[in-house]
């Protein structure tokens, strides 16, 4: 399969009404990438690491990214973070261009790995952010304490980062995106690095938490199943240049056990997500 | 009046340039040129304030009136630059660092001598130099033995630190492959352990360069043949000939930063593997 | 620590009697010297007593000059001028005052490197530059000039210290508060932190290893500095003042117990960062 | 009045004089308040009183002259030392009988502006001071006498009343030594004077601190010359070092007491001349290029003394 | 699900004849392992890495360790690598003790991070045991281009190691392992860093490369499918104290699709691997 061209696909997607819910959630994009270009100036040459990106995430989605390395996941939503300046088109969160959205702290962003201060308790970690936005010690204390019951952290708030094991250290890197309360989150691969189990544990807990909340999640993942059970749009990219190959919105439930992994509709997505893939890998 | 105005101007603009070279994308000729503008700027400024506020030539002279007597005086200098830094600097440097060099490897090679010998290592490096001239001159002779002594004590444990730590800088996973082919010890060291322990050597040597050129000039204030860089130096500035020190400063200066110049690109190249190598 | 125990106390007897091994060695030589010309015969005994008991050592045995320090701290009431407490006393407030203001320029040049692009470029070839000039050249103009302006005492000296400890001082923290990743600088930025915010609660906190490492070194230097700076305001007191006064006379047991107390200052200073250090990383959960 | 004194040297016995004055109060008496500023081998007293860290220094002729051709105009405003203590000490065993055994040997002498009359000596000598066989290697000699000790050269230079001692104390005896005084050579060269910048002078004010300032060195230096023990017992009390022994002061004193004597403070002029005529006479590279002019006054001393 | 006595466990598994290939693979056990305990003693107290640990891996067998993180399958592969010594018990390699085993290079090794040196470029670390081994250069240059050739990276000889993306490193490390044609493979986590596409290539060709050699392979990994996928049997362990708590020996065929992954035989292993897996988590 192959995709000429990527807007297309976009407005035979996302114009459908999700099948979760039943809200209406084309009218709410939250974020929206229009022809986003992006190419990095190296000593080698130019990367295009994205190329004509178009994209609408509504309110309340649960979106995946998903890729081989190198097609610019990342990228992308860097941009939308405002950590990195495309070179070509516009993406605009909340309505507004995403500095301005920056400047008013609208998302939470949880990097690859926990990066976690290793000069700070847990706790302390979970503060930082809020004593940069100069939010009062009372309630500085009470986030975090209900941020810490939330990933299940209660009682560990003491402790030094390297005195938790690596998921423990994720959840905490979680709780610390949540702390300060943004409506969006912006999630770049944060299970990477851990065991089947673990992973599993807080997959679930992610879903609960987002099902409880009704954030906006964009989330990048390596795996598959994880995509397929977390979202109700999985986005499937291309590299060399960056691009969106397949946009797939997911026909499940909205309540997930883990067991939903098992039964033939997951099934169907994760193959065609992985037919998506696969075409993406061949092109190269 | 005119002379102040001349160096708060050359403040100004030399700032401004470079202001405006940072501005500008990365670029080698920018990274060479914004250091050699200000050091420009200094010089400029220097000149200004000597001139703007009268100071004495005989408490600092002018950076033009340095130049005049660098640009006739050398020959002297020359004669001072042999005797000083090939002589006295370049063969302590290379015999402290060699020394320093194997010492390093059979402190590693016994772990004993490394818990011994490393604390007490610091502790004679604290010895101050000024202490340590005076009878390394006393035991080397006046000539140009001596300075090298002061040079070896001088290099010697920055080096030997630094070769240690790096020795040790391979991680055990490489470590580990290097047993699962039963590589022995000195395979290991030669294939493993001294590239991965590259850049701490080179940091010890680059750090040894300037410590090289001070020691050989510092020992010669304590006894010298009639030619040197710090003979002339002690000698000059109780002849008030202050020109003449500012001139011998200025070739240690050069020389000095052209030596660990040297060194950081041999690094480069050896070392370009590094991330810290790497663009 | 207790594991280097034996080992260290190895290395110092085997030095010892290596020391005592050169002292006979170097000291042969004028105990020939005048017995020749006072017509004795040496056996070798007689020698051997001779060169660890000498007034003027070419080399001083260990235990004259274990005997001079002794006889100079312990003693010699610490007020006196010929107490080695006094002298080290008088250093060590230069050391001091010069490594606190070394400190604070370094932290502050780096700071000044890291947060401007011109600085960046432009001042560290000249910083490294400023390390390979003599300082002993330069120390008496130094001194001169601060005194033409009026400047004289503890500073001038102190100034000295300063020059000399600065350096390790900036070259460690540079790379210090560069040390964060761009991860941990992104996330600074997408709580939208101010320059200040991410300086106190990112680059400085992850930049203490670094220091504590430039602190050790710039006290060593610092030291160093405070003996140079001695000289040339009249090496009126102080170590430096004793070790120039002992090669002035051919002191060389006094030279080796100034040097000795030297060291051994330098090593308690850098002992004491050394606590510091471990006590504070281990209160931020560094170490 | 405050007047601060630079020394040339550490502090011993050789400034005698002004510690004495300043602690008998002779400096108190004539309503001045001094600060004596111990020298070394790093401190040029020059260049100190360049710098305005000193209004008067004790310097030698040679070094001050050389000073003032390089444009510090430098005057003597008072001689406290008659004759030369400079000499040039040899081992007997190295072969230096006489004068005509240097050809080849090796010399330490001390540079910083006291080299010069041992070059303007060389010169008369007709011996090259760039080594080889018919000339002779120069040393620059560090602040003591150990290559004469370690046997690193035949000669050091060495001042009657210290440095010749030092060589004692290491245990050479006097038959095994073999010495030229540059006084008997003929190259004698003034040393310790007092010197101020010329252009203080035209200030009445100053003019009548050094008027008293002299006057009251000079009845320290007298006061010294006739009391040796006691003088050196208030160097030891001023020697904030402490490295300074009593039995070596005592005996420096006496020693300095010899070239004292003679000088009431005034400048001869004829031990001027003498000096200038050497220097000018330096070899090849002569530290002064012509006679100066204005380098001395007697102004102070005719008030100081009468 | 919870085993007494894993000797038991043991007896009974690997006594009848395995399913593949018809070959009596009892009789040829290549490492063997008897009551193996490791402790480790750390300034916390000692840590139980392996306790009572029985195992036999027959020649040819291509054998998968599954655990949570921590419950010692890395001590596990040192230790038959002569990387770390037993407190207790005994293990042999080819019948003698690993040391020797180690000693005539029985192995090849790789490790869970590419671990190349990069002063050398591909060709020389790859060349880097052909040298040690002292091999001649003329067979040095064929060996590095046959294996280059094995794991697709013909014509990066001359690449140094960071300039290749992640998965190439790895495959690199991969062919420096394969270089000097040892019989056993000892292999930890080898795909751990590479996406689910680059992962499923390397595993089909390890697998290739398994049928047509026919050595000893010792895997270690944290995925489900691709222990399942790859293995004659797989091993599960459990943490505090490390030890075997299941061994499965596998029904698929010799030949194997990338599509077996979704025949119900194979999510039937899968199943049986979760379950036992989160037996072991919930020890904990
Ligand atoms: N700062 C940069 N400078 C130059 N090139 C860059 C930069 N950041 C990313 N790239 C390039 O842009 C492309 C996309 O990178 P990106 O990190 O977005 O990939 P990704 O999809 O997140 O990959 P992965 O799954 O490995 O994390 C890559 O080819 C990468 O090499
Ligand atoms: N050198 C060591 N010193 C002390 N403890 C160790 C050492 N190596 C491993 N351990 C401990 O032994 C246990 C087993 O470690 P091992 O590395 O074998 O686990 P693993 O199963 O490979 O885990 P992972 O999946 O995370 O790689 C762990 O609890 C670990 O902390
Ligand atoms: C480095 C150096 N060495 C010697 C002298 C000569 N000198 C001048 S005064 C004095 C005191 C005599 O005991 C001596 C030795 C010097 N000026 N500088
Ligand atoms: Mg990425
Ligand atoms: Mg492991």
């Amino acid at each position: 399969m192959a995709f000429g061209n990527s807007a297309d696909v976009m407005a035979s997607k996302t114009d459908g009404a999700t099948p979760i819910g039943g809200r209406d959630a084309a009218t709410e994009a939250v974020i929206s990438a229009r022809n986003l270009d992006l190419t990095f100036q190296t000593n080698d040459g130019p990367i295009h690491a994205l190329k004509d990106v178009n994209l609408d995430i509504n309110k309340g989605e649960f979106v995946s990214f998903i890729g081989p390395s190198g097609c610019g996941k990342t990228t992308f939503l860097r941009v939308m973070a405002d950590l990195e300046q495309p070179t070509g088109g516009t993406v605009t969160v909340n309505g507004v261009s995403p500095q301005e959205a920056r400047r008013s702290r609208a998302y939470g962003y949880v990097f690859q790995a926990a990066g976690l201060y290793p000069w700070r308790t847990i706790g302390g970690n979970i503060r930082l952010p809020l004593e940069i936005m100069g939010i009062s010690k009372a309630e500085q204390a009470e986030r975090v304490a209900r941020v810490l019951e939330l990933v299940e952290l209660a009682g560990f708030e003491k402790k030094f980062p390297w005195q938790l094991s690596g998921g423990m250290q994720q959840r905490a890197s979680i709780a610390r995106a949540l702390s300060f309360d943004a409506d969006i989150l912006l999630m770049d691969e944060p299970f990477g690095a851990l065991d089947e189990i673990v992973r599993d544990h807080l997959n679930e807990q992610l879903l609960k938490l987002w099902a409880r909340t009704r954030k906006t999640v964009a989330f990048v993942t390596h795996s598959i199943p994880e995509a397929v059970y977390l979202s109700t749009k999985i986005v499937v990219m291309s590299p060399r240049p960056g691009r969106i190959t397949d946009v797939i919105d997911s026909p499940l439930p909205h309540d997930r056990p883990l067991e939903i992994r098992e039964t033939p509709e997951f099934l169907e997505v994760a193959h065609r997500v992985r037919e998506g893939l696969r075409a993406g890998h061949a092109d190269v | 009046m005119a002379w102040l105005v001349f160096a708060v101007a050359a403040w100004i603009a030399g700032y401004s340039f470079n202001v405006w070279l940072s501005r500008r994308p990365p670029s080698r000729w920018a990274s060479l040129a914004a250091p050699i503008v200000f050091g420009i700027t200094l010089i400029a400024v220097w000149e200004g304030v000597v001139r703007g506020f009268e100071i004495n030539q005989v408490l600092l002279p002018a950076p033009t009136v340095i130049a005049a007597r660098f640009v006739t005086s050398t020959e002297i200098l020359w004669v001072d630059f042999v005797q000083t830094v090939f002589k006295g600097a370049l063969s302590g440097y290379i015999i402290g660092c060699g020394a320093a060099f194997l010492i390093a490897i059979a402190v590693d090679r016994f772990p004993f001598l490394q818990r011994g010998l490393l604390p007490v290592g610091n502790f004679v490096a604290a010895l101050p130099v000024i202490g340590m001239a005076p009878i390394l001159v006393m035991w080397f002779g006046f000539d140009w033995q001596s300075k090298a002594a002061v040079v070896v004590v001088m290099v010697f444990f920055p080096m030997l630190v630094n070769t240690v730590q790096g020795l040790q800088a391979s991680d055990s996973m490489q470590r580990d492959l290097m047993r699962t082919y039963g590589a022995g010890y000195w395979r290991t060291l030669a294939k493993l352990r001294l590239p991965a322990a590259m850049p701490f050597i080179f940091n010890g040597l680059k750090i040894g360069t300037t410590l090289a050129l001070i020691g050989a000039i510092v020992a010669e204030f304590f006894g010298s043949p009639v030619r040197g860089m710090g003979f002339r130096i002690s000698t000059s500035i109780g002849q008030l000939a202050l020109d003449l020190v500012w001139a011998e400063i200025v070739v240690a200066a050069i020389a000095g930063s052209a030596f660990y110049g040297l060194m950081a690109m041999v690094e480069r190249t050896v070392t370009f593997w590094h991330p810290s190598q790497r663009k | 620590m207790r594991q280097s125990f034996v080992p260290v106390l190895t290395v110092l007897t085997f030095l010892v009697v290596l020391w005592y091994a050169a002292a006979v060695w170097l000291n042969a030589p004028w105990a020939h010297d005048r017995a020749t010309r006072s017509g004795e015969v040496l056996t070798t005994q007689t020698l051997i007593a001779d060169t660890w008991s000498q007034d003027k050592p070419k080399l001083p045995a260990p235990h004259q000059v274990a005997t001079e320090i002794w006889q100079t701290t312990v003693e010699k009431n610490i007020t006196s001028k010929r107490s080695l407490v006094y002298h080290a006393w008088v250093t060590l407030s230069a050391t001091l005052l010069g490594f606190v203001l070394g400190t604070g320029l370094g932290v502050l040049l780096a700071i000044g490197i890291v947060y401007n692009r011109v600085m960046d470029m432009s001042v560290m070839p000249w910083v490294i530059a400023s390390q390979t000039i003599p300082i002993l050249a330069i120390a008496p103009m130094i001194i001169v000039v601060l005194n033409a302006v009026g400047v004289s005492g503890l500073l001038p000296k102190a100034m000295i210290s300063m020059y000399l400890s600065f350096f390790p001082v900036v070259v460690g923290m540079v790379k210090g508060l560069r040390s964060p990743d761009a991860m941990q600088l992104d996330q600074m930025r997408t709580w939208h932190a101010s320059a200040a915010q991410s300086f106190w609660k990112l680059r400085l906190p992850a930049s203490m290893p670094y220091l504590f490492t430039s602190l050790k070194i710039g006290m060593a230097a610092s030291l160093v500095g405070a003996i140079v700076g001695e000289l040339p305001t009249g090496a009126v007191a102080g170590l430096g003042a004793r070790l120039l006064a002992g090669s002035y006379y051919g002191q060389t047991i006094q030279i080796w117990s100034a040097l000795l107390v030297a060291a051994a200052l330098a090593a308690a200073l850098v002992g004491i960062i050394g606590i510091v250090q471990r006590v504070t990383l281990k209160r931020m959960g560094m170490s | 009045d405050d007047v601060t004194l630079q020394l040339k040297w550490v502090t011993q016995a050789q400034f005698a004089g002004y510690y004495v004055a300043q602690d008998k109060g002779f400096y108190e008496e004539e309503g001045l308040n001094v600060t004596i500023k111990p020298g070394g081998p790093d401190v040029a007293p020059t260049q100190v009183l360049a710098g305005g860290g000193a209004d008067v220094t004790v310097d030698w002729m040679p070094s001050a002259l050389s000073a003032r051709e390089k444009g510090l105009a430098m005057v003597n405003i008072a001689q406290p030392f008659k004759s030369s203590g400079m000499m040039l000490t040899c081992r007997k065993d190295a072969g230096v009988e006489s004068t005509d055994d240097f050809k080849g040997k090796t010399l330490g002498v001390w540079f910083g502006g006291n080299e010069f009359p041992f070059l303007s000596w060389m010169n008369k000598l007709g011996l090259g001071t760039e080594g080889g066989e018919d000339g002779v290697t120069v040393l620059k000699q560090g602040f003591n006498v150990d290559p004469l000790l370690q046997n690193q050269a035949a000669c050091v230079s060495t001042m009657t009343y210290n440095e010749y001692w030092q060589v004692i104390d290491a245990g050479l005896t006097p038959e095994d030594l073999q010495v030229f005084k540059y006084e008997d050579q003929g190259v004698a060269t003034l040393e310790d004077g007092l010197y101020v910048l010329e252009d203080k002078l035209s200030d009445p004010a100053f003019e009548d601190k050094m008027v008293r300032f002299v006057r009251a060195s000079m009845k320290g230096w007298k006061y010294a010359e006739s009391n040796p023990d006691e003088a050196a017992d208030i160097v030891l009390e001023n020697d904030a070092s402490g490295a300074q022994t009593e039995e070596h002061q005592k005996r420096m004193m006496g020693e300095i007491a010899k070239l004292t004597a003679g000088s009431n403070g005034a400048l001869d002029e004829a031990d001027y001349e003498r000096t200038v005529e050497s220097l000018l006479s330096g070899g090849s590279d002569p530290v002064i290029s012509k006679a100066p002019e204005g380098a001395w006054t007697h102004a102070i001393t005719d008030k100081a003394l009468n």
